[in-house]
């Protein structure tokens, strides 16, 4: 589904922000990306749908090579969602934002308007179609933020710390909705308690580098290496 | 407060609202308005490709927001920016009027800052006008051999007289567009540039500032946007223009610190700015109807018809080509 | 900002008049403001007919009369200045008075004007109040779209109200903050001189440009991953129905009729 | 030192945010306010200050009502902190922003460059003058925002949230730096390890009222009313 051989990326300003990252992740699969602030985390998930492009390494999806003359076809099956959704949402309504993915995509209005009643309802936001973003509270933009993506059917889906800035309820509400999704996931975060609940793997960056890949009941029962890795 | 909400605006005094223009003046505004737009559309498109539409109106709500940072000057009045210089200087000529251009929109629309008729001239005096000094004056003064200049005094220089100068170009502008109106020029010239002498020496500061800033802290969104070098001849040319300018209004400039006399000053601007005469068209008549009511009726409904149809036609024009897609 | 509430109102419009295609609401307040533009000094019957007009589309939009109004006044200190036009015109003297030596003398030709302005200036501000009240900001771009303004502006337009909010409660905190820390010792003068404090404020100006535009790099990211490739977005509105062109012509026909009124 | 009466205030949207709050802090004490989201904790420290003008009640710090014309004195007794350090830093260089209330107030150059070493030293931020504020990172900036507000010496600091955000390290500097400090303190915050770290008396706010004004030990030692205070 994915796999990335021997990425590495340095910002503009000259800051080596990946260093050769090599991962597979199978079809159906919901993994975790853990790290400190400044691991890595949120460069590799701009790399999955070409916003970034590798300094050297490459990223392969669905067997679709990640490249400037595929994008428009992985933009199509990667689905990225950013950590604030005051990024993420920039239509004068719901609507408007959730449809803008799928009429991109060439699909006729009705279609569109399928699709966005489709993703507003795996979210729990049916009924808010006309609402402007910036009148909705965090927790309601967050899940907006995400139906955005679920309206392009993507069959991969790659959020940056979607339960930042939740209160309680609203993670337990995001932790079944992600339970309940069937698409593969890669999915960074600094919540322990999601990742017990939602994600059988997990994956562990620092600066720039996997530092571990494995089943998070085991990362989890080791209470010094989560302390090691800065993760409690 | 509502009463500082009020002179704030009066001391302002450029957003003409709705009535108080000719409606023939107020027409003929928008086509130089609707001209400079649409090339401004199409350059904003080629130079910024794909990045135009969250660049621009990211910008446009940031001048909004700008136009709140407001500043004591003296006895409850404050001054704040108007922005299109700024916008100008750092985006370029055309970005600047884009974005001036939706600022103006959405103020006249959701807040009733400025009439709907007249926004052509809004849009013209505040927006392209101001842009265009920050764009075609400034910038080439601010860079040489297409990156931007690093010495400190001389881009205070710059952009400082730009923020005053466009504040005094769209003071005088909208001065033109009353006394088009009938007013007398011998009233509204001198109150208007007198009074928008002094609030421009508050733009210029914060214009000068505000590029400084930028300068010290994100050089490279200053670079990114550099325009091409300009050959030193058109710089002293535009010099010389500048100085001519500034030597000109420096009467006017020479500031009077209290912030109430300005009001008193500027409501008894506004009060001669209304000394306007609200006839339809009065010497505009059909001449084989002579002077009866339809003939006017008529005029002017073929005068409106003329300026839609123009606007209409350079509009279509301009606007690139529907993208085909696939 | 005063009436941000009633900007807020375009967000969720909840009135009669919204079952209306917002197209046809936008023209027709277009349309009438452009017809006010076009009526001449004491044309009474026009302008009373005129404010009938607006207040029984209000009253029917629901949209509350008594809001409109209140609100309407914002726009009053301009208006109000046009009460100067009352002794500025030539005309049969009604009143004189002396300020400061000078006298002043108030015509009928100044009164009428007076009243011609400051009732167009009103009615104006209360076509564009109710059409927001009544039209959501996204059929407003439709029917800007539709009037051929570039697509592009379309979008810009749509994208700048989207951030209107978010960046104005920046500048808001920006300034709570610079407040708080505007103080006063007793004995000595604060503030130190006006070009210090513009150029503090001119920073902020920069500040907040830096954080904008930023934020309009992620926006673009974000927009890059669905897919957007620079060209404008534009989808066909749906096509007017009947009701749509009763109401734009029966709104057309009153302009007509008002400005036939007005010169005749 | 602070006494607060029968303060009430609403937003201009009809939102009621405070509803009658009492209150009475002493010289030296440093207190906890505490609350879930809404409760009113930013409301009322923007009361401080006059930032915010009370619909009705009375404020007293120092024994100087808190009153328009008194606004800019009291801004010289009250340092208050905002949640965000980004909305208080708004200079191009640490330096200028820390000076800013000095100068503000009137002092000379030197005075005020002395003050602003003085507070750089007390927050561990020396030799960052000529930093740019929006290159550090989180925590430092925080601490670019504190120090903001002890260069003007005042004798209340009202600070809202100061460990939000902050990684585990850090957050042990700032307690450290809060039990250091001699002045009177209210500190909003939802991190009750800090609270029993640093405030020996805490303050719990309920939409808008006060329900608890205690010692907090006491507090902490009952977990039922955490909960029920929704603090946990
Ligand atoms: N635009 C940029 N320019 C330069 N360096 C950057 C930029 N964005 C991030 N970096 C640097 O790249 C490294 C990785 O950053 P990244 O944002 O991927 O971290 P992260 O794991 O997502 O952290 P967080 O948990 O804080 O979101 C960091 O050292 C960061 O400072
Ligand atoms: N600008 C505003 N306009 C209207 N209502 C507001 C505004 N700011 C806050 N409120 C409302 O006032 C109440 C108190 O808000 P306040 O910000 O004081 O809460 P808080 O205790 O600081 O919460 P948090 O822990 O989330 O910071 C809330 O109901 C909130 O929705
Ligand atoms: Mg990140
Ligand atoms: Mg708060």
């Amino acid at each position: 589904m994915l796999t990335i051989t021997n990425l590495t990326y340095r910002y503009p300003d000259g800051t080596p922000a990946l260093r050769g990252i090599d991962l597979a992740i199978a079809a159906g699969e919901k993994v975790a990306l853990l790290g400190v602030n400044g691991a890595g985390k949120s460069t590799l998930l701009l790399h999955l749908n070409g916003t970034l492009r590798p300094a050297s390494g490459a990223i392969v999806v669905d067997g679709l090579p990640v490249t400037p003359q595929n994008l428009r076809q992985i933009r199509a099956r990667v689905g990225l969602v950013f950590q604030d959704p005051d990024d993420q949402l920039f239509s004068p309504t719901v609507f408007d934002d959730v449809a803008f993915g799928p009429l991109y995509m060439g699909l006729a209005p009705a279609e569109a308007a399928q699709r966005v009643q489709q993703a507003l309802q795996a979210v729990g936001m049916m009924g808010y179609e006309r609402r402007a973003p910036h009148r909705l509270s965090l927790g309601q933009r967050k899940r907006v933020a995400l139906a955005t993506v679920l309206a392009m059917q993507p069959s991969l889906l790659a959020l940056d710390e979607p339960s930042a800035g939740l209160d309680p309820r609203a993670r337990r509400a995001l932790s079944e909705l992600l339970r309940a999704l069937p698409q593969t996931m890669l999915v960074s975060t600094h919540d322990l308690a999601l990742v017990a609940d939602v994600f059988p793997r997990a994956i562990v960056l620092a600066e720039g580098r996997v530092v571990a890949d494995e089943a998070t009941a085991s990362l989890l029962a080791h209470h010094s290496r989560l302390l090691q890795y800065g993760l409690i | 407060m509502w009463w500082q909400w009020i002179a704030e605006r009066i001391t302002l005094g450029l957003h003409i609202p709705d009535g108080f223009l000719h409606a023939p003046v107020a027409l003929l505004w928008w086509l130089p308005t609707v001209i400079a737009v649409g090339v401004a559309t199409r350059a904003v498109r080629q130079s910024l490709d794909d990045r135009a539409v969250p660049l621009m109106g990211v910008m446009a709500a940031f001048i909004f927001a700008a136009q709140m940072l407001n500043f004591p000057i003296a006895g409850g009045t404050s001054g704040h920016v108007l922005g299109g210089a700024f916008a100008a200087i750092v985006l370029g000529p055309w970005a600047g009027m884009i974005v001036m251009t939706c600022v103006i929109a959405l103020q006249a629309i959701l807040f009733q800052d400025g009439g709907i008729v007249a926004m052509g001239a809004n849009i013209f005096n505040m927006g392209i006008a101001t842009a265009a000094i920050g764009g075609w004056i400034a910038r080439p003064l601010l860079t040489r051999n297409g990156s931007f200049t690093t010495n400190r005094l001389w881009i205070a220089t710059v952009t400082a007289g730009a923020g005053w100068l466009s504040v005094m170009a769209a003071a005088a502008l909208t001065s033109a567009q009353l006394v088009l109106s009938d007013l007398p020029a011998a009233i509204v010239f001198p109150a208007m540039l007198g009074v928008h002498a002094v609030i421009g020496i508050g733009e210029g500061l914060i214009t000068a500032a505000a590029v400084l800033f930028l300068v010290t802290t994100r050089p490279d969104l200053l670079q990114a946007n550099a325009p091409a070098g300009t050959s030193s001849a058109r710089v002293a040319v535009i010099g010389l223009i500048i100085a001519a300018v500034t030597a000109a209004f420096a009467p006017l400039a020479s500031p009077d610190p209290d912030g109430l006399e300005r009001i008193a000053e500027d409501v008894g601007f506004i009060e001669r700015a209304t000394d306007a005469p609200y006839h339809m068209l009065p010497d505009y008549t059909i001449p084989w109807l002579g002077e009866t009511p339809l003939s006017t009726i008529l005029a002017g409904l073929i005068g409106v018809a003329v300026m839609i149809g123009l606007i209409w036609v350079i509009a279509a024009l301009l606007r690139s080509r529907p993208p085909a897609r696939s | 900002m005063a009436d941000e509430s009633l900007a807020d109102r375009a967000l969720a419009p909840a009135s009669g008049i919204a079952v209306y295609d917002g197209r046809v609401t936008t023209w027709l307040a277009l349309g009438y403001i452009f017809t006010l533009a076009w009526l001449p000094a004491g044309a009474w019957d026009a302008l009373i007919m005129a404010a009938l007009i607006l207040w029984f589309v209000i009253g029917c939009g629901r949209i509350g009369l008594r809001l409109i109004w209140r609100r309407s006044l914002v726009a009053w200190p301009f208006a109000l200045a046009a009460l100067t036009l009352a002794i500025a015109r030539p005309g049969e003297p009604i009143a004189q008075f002396t300020i400061g030596g000078q006298a002043f003398t108030v015509t009928d030709a100044g009164i009428v004007a007076t009243a011609t302005v400051m009732i167009k200036s009103w009615l104006s501000v209360q076509a564009v109040m109710a059409l927001i009240a009544t039209t959501h900001f996204s059929e407003l771009l439709t029917a800007l779209a539709a009037l051929r303004l570039p697509p592009l502006l379309v979008m810009i337009l749509g994208m700048a109200y989207r951030y209107l909010f978010i960046l104005q409660d920046e500048a808001l905190r920006m300034l709570r903050a610079r407040d708080s820390r505007s103080a006063a010792l007793p004995n000595r003068r604060a503030g130190r001189n006006l070009r210090w404090r513009a150029t503090i404020t001119g920073r902020m100006v920069g500040t907040l440009f830096v954080r904008a535009y930023e934020r309009s790099e992620r926006i673009y990211a974000a927009m890059l991953a669905r897919g957007y490739d620079g060209q404008p977005l534009t989808t066909p509105p749906p096509s007017l129905r009947r009701i749509d062109y009763v109401l734009l012509i029966g709104g057309s026909a009153a302009c007509i009729g008002l400005i036939i009124v007005a010169y005749t």
